[in-house]
């Protein structure tokens, strides 16, 4: 029951993809590049997000509240014990899967509309949090991190420079990816998938599903949290901004306008967002929300299964389409 | 019981003494009830005689108000549902309930996974996962769905819908299983197909159905059960029931005189 | 230069019609110049990238700190140090990383030579170690963290306008001498710019001899209603009030303030809560009587501040410049000056950025100003303004100079 | 209720908070003609309408543009604004209608993508500036309420609150028209079997929730300021509101929103520190408590 | 006699996947009541429910007073003249029996108002101010019979009218509806209770499967051997 068992031509586009991402640094000029960064690192979140929403069918509002955990757990690690990488990871990693765990412990047990509902008071109640606990963030002010280190002690290999962080970033983000992928591919995201479709049958056919909702909420939070720790790794600093309604609004759309259930989508998505952000607000200034909403409105309506969802549509690639619902579904 | 019928099977699954009430109304008053491994069983009874709730207090669905029931030498009165699943309870629902986003064999492997403990592993072996879909195969080779299994399960017609359904209720290694009308919405040919996969099912494997149509039942039964107003009327071999005069009041009315109400088939 | 062109006539799509064609008109003189003087071979133009919060409610802010930028520049032949000039302008929305995202761009993807503008403190607080480390120097026009001139100073780093301890210490001695003595409470929101405005208050305000009553500190941007608070001010009964708020807070604070009753038994004055006129407009006649520090005032009579407000007559219209249009002219101004001493040839960043930090005094549209070497951080003239109905509409009158203020540095 | 509680537990607090108390009522009340509207429409056709924040800021500058900028009257600009909201419900109604087939996610996500729109056309046509409607000049006052001034404008919106209360409680309750719309919510089809033509009443209702959500951007503009951003903060109070009252209860978005106003105002009165949590605990704690909210039913 | 005041052809409809009718050929003519019989699941409330519009056909004709009403939304189907006793009542629970009463008017000359329901249901009268949810199931059925009448239907579609009731509220619902067979109501009856259906109706249609396998008088229908069988779904008829 391999879940995903794309054809040959499928695994030979995903290793062109990966080349040509491994070698951005040669294609691209500085600024791009650290586009790219920030596209993998908002993909990873997104990706982290389409796990609830598309897999789980559970719409968050308040998903930046986990990516906040792990941004601060990562700065304050940085500025206070060390600025290692890994230790930043692990810090961030942890504990925005245990803040998921606490919040998500009620979340799970509501539907629709009130999940929605408490998922964005928690992001909320975070934010506020975050701006009122002076003496830890800073407040308002936010906290500017140290550059992170690849090396065992402080100062050892810094990640200094566009290129090295890319590299870094990527196996950062092909990790997370690969573990994402995995999960959806691997029995338990069967069970998710399982879940979304028909909750009642599962129940009948003898899973705990709010066992295994809790659980997705914990592994979602914790990818998100390990986005939040690049996100702060790569920009050196954190404010509360990061935990704010309009970042997991972003995510959201980045994984409608992806597609949902595809992960991939999500990342497709978030370069979407970032590049009608960053291309649009200098040629419409602000407006860029207006040509984003458009577009958002367009998807929902033509295209429920979003961008990735296109080629099926236009006839494109449909044989390939068609091998993959059948070997994933 | 019918005096002159010995069990002699095991008992699978015993309900004492079983009531439920909402509210005002009392759906089942008192029911008493064995099934025997392996049998056959069919419940019937007019509408409103309480066959729906009384699967669900079995299924777990719902509680019961008063009484004990006992699956397989357990008390399971008060039990939920999923953990009943996980001591040998299947159940075939009566609109069927499958994941029609995903395909024939992607739904019996779902069941399949949650039986071999697979479920909540993220890095299954790939022997455990070649396990699990060579037992989704053999259940839809059992079925008679094999050929259709890579086809989304919400394209399939509606008799292969129930196919299924069984198929999926059957991976979760039930020892006995629950069909709520299972040949509701079926055209008379698909009923008949219907019927014969399920008599070629394993004789080990004890069936508890509700079904309206009396061809299913007097084809398929080997013990059969009459509910009406909540009570337990008439128990016994399909020959029994056939004679009974409280069945034919239940069904027509009393003083309904129409010629003979069950000849023979 | 054709990438200025086209960037900023992008920008002029949504942009209000008057500051567009004014920026427009920049490289189109530029483009008479390099055609005149295609022998000589001058060196290339400036690349100044302008980093603004130009959406968003501070969006006005941004948009004034520009166009007083432009206004310097066109007063000097769209030139600066003697160089021709390339605008990049980049809007952060008012959030600290994508303003990181935009330094990002200005600097690898622009190139610029130097970086202005930054509305808020949080941005350039997250700004700092980027241009610290990137070598580029940035000229502060207004986002006024008390760090960026004390602990987390940098060499890169300038300020054309203020710190909030400055903005706070303005008002001290003339609140002592023109308002009360003891027993003056103090209000702003809780974050580090309240924080630092107010302390900067009492330092002076104990200075000069006064007695702090009490502190309110209402949380910062989640307040919609500051009704609990002014309740608790009118139950301490103080015999002032020294308050700032920031944009739709100075709104809301001095209408309710007005509203339930204060204003008639406690006099109220701070900084910055008046201004600018969107704010102004919005509180009315609440805001009657209303003084408050700035570092301009339209009415202050030198040579330079005529010739500021003509020009930005000019170019957009009738309508006073804010107090930020100033302060982005000061910046505008500070870099010519630099730039001058060094004739314009920034090839050396060295030396540049001594001349940056050695710029000295000079006179500006606001006074005299003197950029402190050892903090990089102006000496500048305050004045106090007060809210008044003139000539048919809000406005905030000149009324007396408050002094020349620094900050104390580290 | 609470007012009877809060007042018997601790008999001092009345006169001492009083101006917060009332300052409560005054905040819930603006909060609930946002709020009734959101909850009608999600009773009757399971939409959330995350666009909701947008009409009431738009109808607030829709207002402004009268009576500020045309230099009309104030009833004028009420007036232009109400219908403002109703044409744009309307307008919901005919964009929503080709996904009604959809999940109420799917129509979710529509209407965030419209608050998009929506609130980004807004700052083309009014800027980003704080816009301010005085109140009407009659109310441009302080009253004496146990020797504390308290705005006129902020009683007026009160009783403005309360009256639009009674009269919805009163539509709803005892008219055919509220008759038609209860019996909807509850059974879509069989009132449709009865020969009423449901959609119609589904439109008449968006357009009657959207303008109550322009008429509350109109009197709310002199307390609030007009901006971007007041959308998504109004909006997200309102949801507070209605999940903490029931979805689809009319008791339950007034409750909600008297319970959000003290909140707000007594409880930042009583724990400055507190407060900003206080909002979000609130809710937190009732759906921890109540998943279906105070007057809910699922 | 004259065209049937309902004439369905040919009827098919279904959910999704699948097909419920397969094919349904059914009369009513002015002043009769037909019962429909058959077990659960066969599609008799799939029939009345594509009569009343709520499922929408996939193909052939519902002629309603020479009329096709197949496509129409329910709304428009109740204006021409059908109203619906539905299946489970359906009552709305938060509404009182009086409101519940008025939302289904539609007057007429000479037909029923409220005052003339209450009288023909006294039980409503007395209970007019009480909740839907606050009323038994009987009385719930009277409701809803009321609300048929209010209606003023030139057809009444009964949906298991007696099913889930106490065997007093059969009788006194069955008395109801003979009382109105009476004053020439014309009805579709579709029951599962033999007993009453045969004591209301003119004739008598069985369903099984989706398709009508058996059609007489109530007269042919208790005489005939294969009736009964007909009606339990024992064997082919």
């Amino acid at each position: 029951m391999r879940a995903l068992a794309p054809g040959r031509a499928a695994r030979l586009v995903q290793l062109a993809l990966v080349a040509l991402l491994a070698m951005a640094p040669l294609l691209l000029g500085d600024f791009r590049l650290f586009l790219l960064t920030e596209i993998l690192i908002f993909g990873l979140f997104a990706a982290s997000l389409d796990l609830l929403v598309g897999y789980t069918g559970l719409l968050s509002l308040g998903h930046a509240a986990y990516l906040g955990v792990g941004s601060y757990a990562t700065a304050l690690i940085a500025i206070h014990l060390t600025d290692n990488v890994f230790a930043g990871i692990a810090a961030a990693v942890l504990s925005s899967g245990v803040v998921a765990a606490a919040t998500g412990w009620l979340a799970v047990r509501t539907r629709g509309v009130y999940f929605l509902m408490l998922t964005l008071a928690f992001a909320q109640l975070l934010f506020t949090l975050a701006i009122t606990w002076d003496s830890l963030t800073h407040g308002a002010n936010g906290l500017p991190t140290p550059k992170p280190t690849l090396g065992p002690g402080d100062g050892g290999g810094a990640l200094d420079g566009g290129t090295a962080f890319y590299y870094y970033a990527l196996v950062a983000f092909l990790i997370g990816f690969g573990l994402l992928r995995a999960i959806v591919a691997s029995p338990f995201g069967r069970t998710l998938v399982g879940i979304r479709e028909n909750e009642a049958r599962m129940r009948s056919l003898g899973y705990g599903v709010a066992r295994y909702r809790l659980a997705v909420f914990c592994i979602a939070g914790a990818v998100a949290g390990f986005a939040g720790s690049l996100t702060v790794q790569h920009s050196n600093y954190m404010s509360p901004s990061g935990i704010s309604f309009e970042v997991s609004t972003l995510a959201l759309i980045a994984v409608i306008i992806g597609g949902r259930a595809t992960l991939v989508g999500a990342v497709l998505g978030s370069a979407f967002v970032f590049i009608i952000r960053d291309e649009l607000s200098s040629a419409f200034n602000e407006h860029w929300r207006l040509v984003l909403g458009v577009v958002f409105i367009g998807v929902v309506y033509l295209l429920p299964r979003g961008l990735s969802g296109l080629p099926a549509r236009t006839g494109l690639l449909s044989r390939r389409i068609q091998t993959t619902a059948g070997g994933s579904a | 019981m019918i005096p002159g019928i010995e069990r002699v099977s095991p008992t699978v699954l015993e309900l004492s003494d079983v009531s439920k009430r909402y509210g005002d109304l009392l759906v089942l008053e008192a029911v008493s009830l064995s099934v025997d491994a392996g049998a056959r069983h069919a419940l019937i009874g007019p509408n409103g005689a309480g066959k729906s709730t009384l699967f669900h207090v079995i299924t777990g669905t719902e509680r019961v108000t008063r009484g004990r029931i006992v699956f397989g030498g357990k008390v399971i009165t008060t039990l939920q549902e999923h953990r009943r699943t996980q001591l040998g309870l299947g159940r075939t629902f009566q609109q069927t309930s499958l994941f029609d986003g995903l395909s024939v064999i992607a739904n019996v492997e779902l069941a399949v996974q949650q039986r071999s403990g697979l479920a909540h592993r993220l890095f299954p072996s790939s022997r455990g996962r070649t396990r699990v879909n060579e037992r989704a195969r053999e259940l839809l080779e059992l079925v008679g769905l094999e050929p259709r299994e890579a086809i989304l399960a919400g394209a399939l017609s509606h008799g292969e819908r129930r196919q299924l359904d069984v198929a999926v209720s059957l991976a979760t290694n039930p020892t006995l299983v629950l069909m709520d009308e299972p040949t509701a919405g079926m055209s008379r040919d698909e009923a008949m197909s219907f019927l014969s996969m399920i008599a070629s099912l394993p004789a080990s494997l004890t069936i508890l159905m509700v079904e309206h149509d009396m061809d299913v039942v007097f084809e398929l039964a080997t013990w059969i059960s009459v509910l009406d107003a909540g009570k337990l009327i008439a128990d016994g071999t399909p020959e029994a029931i056939r004679g009974s005069r409280e069945v034919q009041d239940a069904y027509l009315g009393e003083g309904e005189h129409i010629a003979k109400l069950f000849g023979p088939v | 230069m054709d990438d200025a062109e086209t960037t900023l006539t992008r920008r002029e799509v949504l942009e209000r019609a008057g500051v567009a064609a004014a920026i427009m008109s920049v490289p189109a003189v530029d483009r008479l110049t390099s055609a005149a003087g295609a022998a000589t071979r001058p060196a290339r133009a400036l690349r100044i990238g302008q980093l603004l919060t130009l959406s968003g409610p501070l969006g006005s802010v941004g948009l004034d700190l520009q166009k007083g930028f432009v206004t310097y520049v066109r007063q000097n032949a769209s030139r600066l140090g003697g160089r021709k000039i390339q605008f990049f302008v980049e809007d952060d929305a008012g959030d600290p990383r994508t303003a990181l995202q935009k330094a990002e761009r200005l600097v690898s993807e622009r190139e610029v030579d130097v970086v202005t503008g930054v509305v808020l403190s949080n941005v350039a607080i997250a700004l700092r170690d980027f241009f610290h480390s990137a070598k580029v120097p940035l000229i502060i026009s207004n986002a006024a963290a008390d760090e960026l001139t004390r602990g987390e100073s940098s060499p890169y780093i300038f300020r054309a306008a203020y710190t909030n301890y400055m903005i706070g210490a303005s008002m001290g001695r003339w609140f002592y001498r023109n308002i009360a003595k003891n027993n003056v409470f103090t209000a702003a929101p809780n974050y580090s710019a309240g924080q630092e405005i107010v302390a900067g208050f009492i330092t002076a305000f104990e200075r000069a001899g006064g007695k702090i009553g009490g502190r309110v500190f209402p949380p910062f941007g989640t307040v919609s209603d500051y009704q609990p608070f002014l309740s608790q001010i009118q139950g301490e009964r103080p015999s002032a009030v020294f308050a700032f708020f920031p944009g739709a807070e100075a709104i809301r604070f001095v209408r309710q303030y007005s509203e339930f009753g204060l204003k008639r038994t406690i006099p109220l004055h701070g900084a910055f809560i008046t201004d600018p006129a969107p704010v102004l407009n919005a509180q009315g006649s609440a805001a009657q009587g209303i003084g408050s520090s700035a570092v301009w005032a339209a009415e202050l009579q030198n040579q330079r501040n005529a010739r500021f407000l003509a020009t930005y007559e000019r170019l957009y219209g009738k309508g006073e410049p804010s107090t930020f249009a100033a302060t982005g002219h000061n910046a505008a101004q500070l870099l010519d000056v630099a730039l001058r001493s060094i004739k314009g040839d920034t090839s050396n960043q060295a030396r540049f950025l001594r001349a940056l930090k050695n710029v000295g005094t000079f006179q500006t549209p606001s006074g005299i100003f003197t950029l402190d070497p050892k903090t990089q951080n102006p000496i500048r003239n305050f004045y106090l303004r007060q809210a008044r109905f003139e000539d048919g509409k809000w406005q905030n009158k000149l009324l007396s100079l408050l002094g020349s203020f620094r900050d104390p540095g580290r | 209720m609470t007012f009877a509680a809060v007042g018997a537990a601790l008999p001092g607090l009345l006169n001492e908070h009083l101006v917060s108390i009332l300052n409560g009522l005054a905040v819930g009340m603006l909060l609930f003609t946002m709020a009734v509207g959101l909850s009608l429409i999600f009773g009757l056709m399971d939409v959330l309408n995350l666009a909701h924040g947008a009409i009431f800021l738009l109808g607030g500058y829709v207002a402004f543009q009268v009576i500020v900028g045309e230099g009309q009257s104030w009833l004028a600009g009420l007036a232009v604004a109400v219908g403002f909201g109703a044409v744009a419900g309307l307008a919901l109604g005919g964009i929503l209608r080709p996904i009604r087939h959809r999940g109420h996610l799917d129509q979710a996500l529509l209407t965030l993508g419209l608050a998009f729109v929506l609130s980004d056309l807004a700052t083309i046509f009014w800027g980003s500036d704080f816009q301010t409607i005085p109140s009407p000049v009659f109310l441009q006052r302080s009253v004496e309420v146990l020797g504390q001034f308290y705005p006129a404008y902020r009683l007026a919106v009160m009783g403005v609150g309360f009256a639009l209360a009674v009269v919805v409680y009163l539509v709803v309750e005892r008219t055919q028209v509220g008759a038609v719309l209860r019996a909807a919510v509850e059974d879509r089809a069989m009132v449709s079997a009865l020969g009423i033509n449901v959609g119609r009443v589904m439109l008449a209702v968006l357009a009657l929730g959207t303008a109550l959500a322009s008429f509350g951007g109109v009197i709310g503009a002199p307390i609030l300021s007009l901006s971007p951003g007041v959308d998504a903060e109004v909006l997200i109070l309102a949801l507070i509101v209605i999940v903490i009252g029931g979805l689809g209860s009319i008791p339950g978005a007034l409750v909600g929103a008297i319970v959000i106003g003290q909140v707000q105002s007594l409880g930042t009165a009583l724990v400055p520190q507190v407060a900003p949590f206080a909002l979000f605990g609130a809710m937190v704690i009732v759906l921890a408590v109540r998943p279906e909210g105070i007057f809910g039913s699922r | 006699m004259s065209e049937a005041l309902l004439d369905v052809r040919d009827l098919r409809a279904g959910y999704r996947r699948s097909v419920v009718l397969q094919g349904v050929d059914l009369a009513v003519r002015e002043g009769e009541v037909v019962a429909l019989l058959g077990r659960n699941g066969v599609g008799k409330t799939t029939l009345v429910h594509s009569i009343m519009g709520l499922v929408r056909p996939s193909s052939g004709s519902i002629r309603f007073d020479g009329q096709e009403l197949s496509g129409r939304t329910p709304d428009q189907i109740a204006r021409r003249g059908l109203a619906l006793v539905p299946q489970g009542r359906r009552i709305f629970s938060r509404l009182s029996v009086e409101e519940n009463l008025k939302l289904a008017h539609r007057s007429r000359n000479g037909g029923h108002d409220l005052d003339s329901v209450y009288e023909l249901l006294p039980r409503l009268h007395e209970r007019r101010r009480h909740r839907g949810r606050q009323l038994s199931g009987g009385e719930q059925q009277m409701l809803a019979i009321g609300r048929a009448l209010l209606a003023n239907a030139r057809l009444v579609l009964f949906d298991e009218p007696s099913e889930g009731l106490a065997p007093k509220a059969v009788d006194q619902i069955a008395s109801v509806i003979a009382g109105l067979r009476e004053q020439k109501l014309s009805a579709l009856l579709v029951e599962q209770n033999l007993h009453v259906a045969l004591k209301l109706a003119d004739a008598v249609n069985v369903m099984t499967k989706g398709e009508i396998v058996y059609r007489a008088t109530v007269d042919e229908f208790r005489s005939d051997p294969k009736a009964a069988r007909a009606f339990l779904g024992v064997g082919q008829v």
